[in-house]
């Protein structure tokens, strides 16, 4: 194969974002090719990972030349790797959105268009360095990369509201952070290891540093992933930030923080996950599943709906762990990957669309939403398309990670949470279906003075809701990984 | 010696909580950053005696800072706070 | 342990609890944050006893020194009786239950700490540290073993920097509140006092405590002084020079990180021979460049008139 | 004396982390809620610090940690600082 190697690639997913924002910042301008030269090297290198990976299978890459314990590492994993190629497709949807959205504009507003483009990029490799690093410190700094830049970029609309809600955003963040680093720090005084591996092959389950630690990782990682009753910031900052702002943090910063649920929980943590825990994490999700529901079929905007129904879809998510066993362990975490990589793609659309709809219709009520007409036509296309990966109709992405979750579900007699599941795909359907049902039903009349909606306005969302339908063929596929995150 | 010098530093800490009772009474916003300059200095001190119990080199660069930064809190108290808080001790805001 | 030594911890953690708990209700705003300066100073004293005495130098600079002269200056920005700083909050207005939640959860913790083994990583570290290229194990640690960590930690200061202009506010409120004729005097004796100490840090960061973190502090306030007694900064420096030194530490590092790749393919696998002064001058352009980042911190908005008091 | 060493020191973390902790949650002025963090942090700090000596010999990857940490913190409350006095100049 003519790929560069896999340790190549994860150097040019890690740098290439940092560097470029830096080289930004320090122009002071914003060239439209280099940023989208550099958003395309990015996907590029992503999916040339995401074939090496198919191939090679997990792999393990220290930095510096240190071994652990000592050094870190980056530790490329199937799941991982799912994640960085939605992060860089959405990545990429995104710039391309902004560079329609943001740079037409002069002005006050030529303040967005000036640091929407770096602070992006610093969130992409806050991102990037997460998803591939192996570390317990190392993944903590790359949080904070993330979350900085995840809260300036919802400040960036400098309305009271937003401004609000970045405030609360950082407050939250910052406390899941601490409460995270508490973890860290019970951990390495219990086992004296950061690395997952080596702190993988030391756990026991009976050591009170191991208990004491686990429960701080994951409330500060909940507080990060907006799991109900902790999700009281999200609301705010997903749906009063600017759309494609708010299109990475409901699809990308929020699964982030929840994958790292996934790699502790199924990595170093796994000896502690009993029927106890997986019950309490799954109570948690049901919680998050109805509130979030209920409350995205009340709200009147278009954007605070779906920014509710991100906290009903990672409560879905949360029901993984009181499915997982020793014996589907894999199916499962499969199952909340994909579950993951289809929120992303859809939510982005959906977040992306929504922008060009309200831009259209000049209103970001429900209500006033222009209908199914024009240019606007597509931007419904792409709700449509969205909607239906959420909901999980087959043959989409979200359809794929439901069934595995369901056939697990089937296969422990675990009704309570397949009643649980089948619950929240209705609750689901139910506020999607109201939107499209107001929108293409009853449409509202045509605006008198049509905005631009250029193809950069409308291509994206278009092109990853046509994704998440499509992928997931592949996810049905014989060919799919065994084995997601190592395990102890 | 190293006796000898570690209570010259506890002295000197408890030096230390009495400048804190000053910080904490007031009652002008001046009162209590002066007291805080004081402990600044008494910390230098207590520094320099902890080097001559230990021997640790870096406590001199780390009383160099506190020293050379001293400046730096009441400058920025002077030019951007001050006298906002001149008067009495009023509450500023309910807790 | 001598009897003498636990009463000096004991008091000094006493003062401290005591200030944090001030830093946090005191019911005069001012109060809280002079309490908040003093516990900083004081956990500088608990770090040295500790025998930590790298991090006693970046708490003494950056901890104590800067973060109380951002609160100050935030504290000055601040309208007086302005009810936008808070956020509403509804089911936390009881604070008793909290308090009890907190007590519990303080005895649980210690229970929890008192019984941790600690192992370390300490052998490891002296098994490698011949082949580190430098003298000081933190230093060894922080920019070998774990670089990536210290280049991470590096862009979230510049992001930081571009968060903070991105809220598209005014540099600080330049109208000084009194008149301090001796000031500019008194800075212009301290600036190149405040520039030696900055390399004096530098040049120690090799073989001891020190190193690029205090010393960019350092910098930091000389230059913050300078700015408060009234200093301009020259018109020609505030746009791309001053945003190319804010980048050139996160450059310096990256390139330095990729560049080694050339002789093992390895990233941050700094060649042995090279490796202190590689070591060496990712050091001192981090630390220049932490130097300009903290002062940008500090002046909270993009420079893109002149700063100052009236000179 | 018969305590283990580093007691008080575990005690104190213990105790800011406590205080910071129901600081965040109970103040509601903005610049209270962020120096309460501060604390909390300060308190996890000498957590990672007091677990790194209590072995042989000082372990200094928790004082690289800690570096890194104070700086992360610096750096955000700087952000969180800057956001308050936008918040306040903004005019609903």
């Amino acid at each position: 194969m003519g790929l560069p190697s896999t340790a190549t690639l994860v150097v040019i997913l890690v740098t290439l974002p940092l560097a470029t924002a830096t080289v930004l910042f320090a122009s002071g301008r914003q060239p439209r090719t280099l940023i989208l030269a550099a958003a395309l090297l990015l996907a590029c290198a992503a999916l040339a990972l995401g074939v090496n990976v198919q191939l090679e299978g997990i792999s393990v890459h220290p930095i510096g030349g240190w071994t652990a314990p000592l050094g870190i590492h980056w530790q490329v994993t199937p799941s991982g790797t799912v994640m960085l190629v939605v992060t860089a497709l959405v990545g990429l949807a995104g710039a391309v959105y902004g560079t329609g959205y943001f740079l037409h504009r002069a002005g006050p507003e030529g303040r967005m268009a000036r640091v929407f483009m770096p602070l992006w990029l610093f969130a992409w490799g806050g991102l990037n360095a997460l998803f591939v690093a192996a570390d317990l410190f190392n993944l903590y700094v790359a949080l904070e990369v993330m979350t900085l830049a995840s809260v300036a970029l919802v400040a960036l609309s400098a309305r009271r509201l937003a401004l609000q809600a970045a405030m609360r955003y950082l407050l939250a963040g910052l406390f899941g952070s601490m409460i995270y680093l508490l973890g860290v720090a019970l951990l390495y005084g219990q086992y004296g290891v950061l690395d997952l591996d080596a702190l993988a092959a030391v756990m026991d389950p009976q050591d009170p540093g191991s208990r004491a630690g686990a429960v701080a990782l994951t409330v500060g990682l909940l507080a990060k992933a907006a799991i109900f009753p902790l999700h009281f910031w999200l609301p705010g900052a997903h749906g009063r930030a600017e759309p494609p702002v708010s299109a990475m943090l409901s699809g990308l910063v929020v699964a982030a923080a929840f994958y790292l649920l996934l790699r502790l929980w199924f990595g170093p943590l796994a000896g502690l996950l009993n029927f106890g825990v997986g019950a309490m994490l799954g109570t948690l999700g049901a919680g998050a599943l109805l509130w979030g529901g209920v409350l995205a079929l009340l709200q009147r905007r278009l954007k605070m709906m779906v920014a509710y129904s991100t906290v009903s879809q990672f409560g879905f998510a949360m029901l993984v762990f009181p499915l997982a066993t020793a014996a589907n362990r894999d199916a499962v975490v499969a199952g909340g990957t994909l579950l993951l990589a289809n929120h992303a793609l859809a939510k982005a659309a959906l977040f992306l669309a929504a922008g060009t709809l309200v831009r259209a219709s000049a209103s970001d009520r429900i209500g006033n939403l222009v209908g199914f007409s024009g240019r606007a036509r597509w931007a419904w296309l792409a709700v449509i398309l969205a909607s239906a990966a959420l909901i999980g109709v087959p043959p989409t992405l979200g359809f794929s990670a439901k069934w595995l979750l369901l056939q697990a579900a089937i296969a422990e007699g675990a009704w309570v949470w397949l009643g649980v599941m089948l619950g929240g795909t209705l609750l689901t359907f139910a506020y999607l279906g109201r939107l499209l049902e107001r929108a293409l039903l009853d449409p509202a009349p045509e605006p008198t003075r049509p905005p631009l909606l250029t193809l950069a306005l409308l291509l994206p969302a278009l092109l990853l809701a046509l994704l998440a339908c499509v992928l997931g063929l592949w996810a049905l596929d014989d060919d799919m990984p065994t084995q997601w995150i190592p395990g102890s | 010696m190293t006796a000898f010098y570690l209570a010259g530093a506890l002295f000197l800490l408890a030096n230390v909580v009495v400048a804190l009772a000053r910080v904490l009474r007031g009652p002008t916003a001046a009162d209590r950053m002066l007291s805080g300059a004081l402990m600044g200095t008494t910390a230098v001190a207590v520094l320099l005696l902890l080097y001559g119990a230990t021997g640790i080199e870096a406590l001199i660069d780390v009383a160099l800072i506190f020293a050379i930064l001293a400046a730096m809190a009441v400058v920025t108290f002077v030019r951007r706070t001050w006298p906002e808080d001149a008067d009495e001790d009023r509450p500023r805001e309910e807790p | 342990m001598h009897p003498v030594e636990m009463l000096f911890d004991a008091l000094l953690l006493l003062s401290m609890v005591v200030l944090a708990w001030q830093g946090v209700h005191a019911r005069n705003l001012f109060r809280a944050v002079v309490s908040f300066m003093m516990f900083g100073l004081l956990t500088a004293v608990a770090w040295v006893r500790l025998e930590a005495p790298d991090i006693a130098l970046a708490e003494a600079a950056l901890g104590a020194g800067l973060t109380g002269a951002l609160l100050l200056a935030t504290l000055g920005r601040l309208d007086q009786g302005g009810r936008a700083t808070r956020l509403r909050t509804t089911f936390m207005r009881f604070s008793l239950p909290w308090m009890a939640l907190g007590l519990a959860g303080t005895t649980l913790l210690l229970a929890v700490t008192l019984a941790l083994p600690a192992p370390g990583l300490d052998e490891a570290v002296l098994r490698a540290m011949p082949a580190a290229g430098v003298d000081s194990p933190v230093t060894a640690v922080l920019l070998n073993f774990r670089a990536w960590d210290t280049l991470l930690e590096i862009a979230v200061m510049l992001l930081a920097v571009v968060a903070l202009w991105s809220l598209g506010q005014d540099v600080l409120a330049s109208t000084p509140r009194l008149p301090a004729p001796a000031l500019p005097a008194l800075v212009r004796l301290l600036f190149p006092l405040f520039l030696l100490s900055t390399f004096y840090l530098l040049w120690r960061g090799g073989h001891g405590p020190g190193g690029a973190f205090p010393a960019g502090a350092l910098l930091a306030a000389g230059l913050v002084l300078a700015l408060l007694a009234g200093a301009r900064v020259p018109e020609r420096m505030t746009g791309a020079p001053l945003r190319c030194a804010l980048a050139a530490g996160l450059l310096a590092f990256l390139m330095v990180a990729v560049g080694v790749m050339a002789d093992r393919g390895v990233f941050f696998a700094y060649p042995p021979q090279h490796a202190p002064i590689l070591i060496a001058m990712v050091e001192i352009a981090a630390g220049l460049s932490i130097g300009v980042m903290l002062t940008a911190l500090f002046l909270g908005g993009e420079p893109t008139d002149v700063e100052g008091g009236p000179s | 004396m018969s305590l283990p060493p580093g007691t008080l020191f575990l005690l104190a973390a213990a105790l800011l982390f406590a205080i910071g902790a129901h600081g965040l949650v109970t103040c509601r002025h903005l610049l209270r809620k962020v120096l309460a963090l501060n604390v909390a942090t300060t308190g996890v700090f000498l957590l990672l610090v007091t677990l790194g000596r209590s072995g042989t010999a000082v372990d200094p990857v928790p004082h690289a940690m800690v570096l890194t940490g104070i700086v992360v913190a610096l750096s955000t409350t700087a952000v969180a600082l800057g956001l308050i006095v936008r918040l306040q100049r903004q005019r609903p």
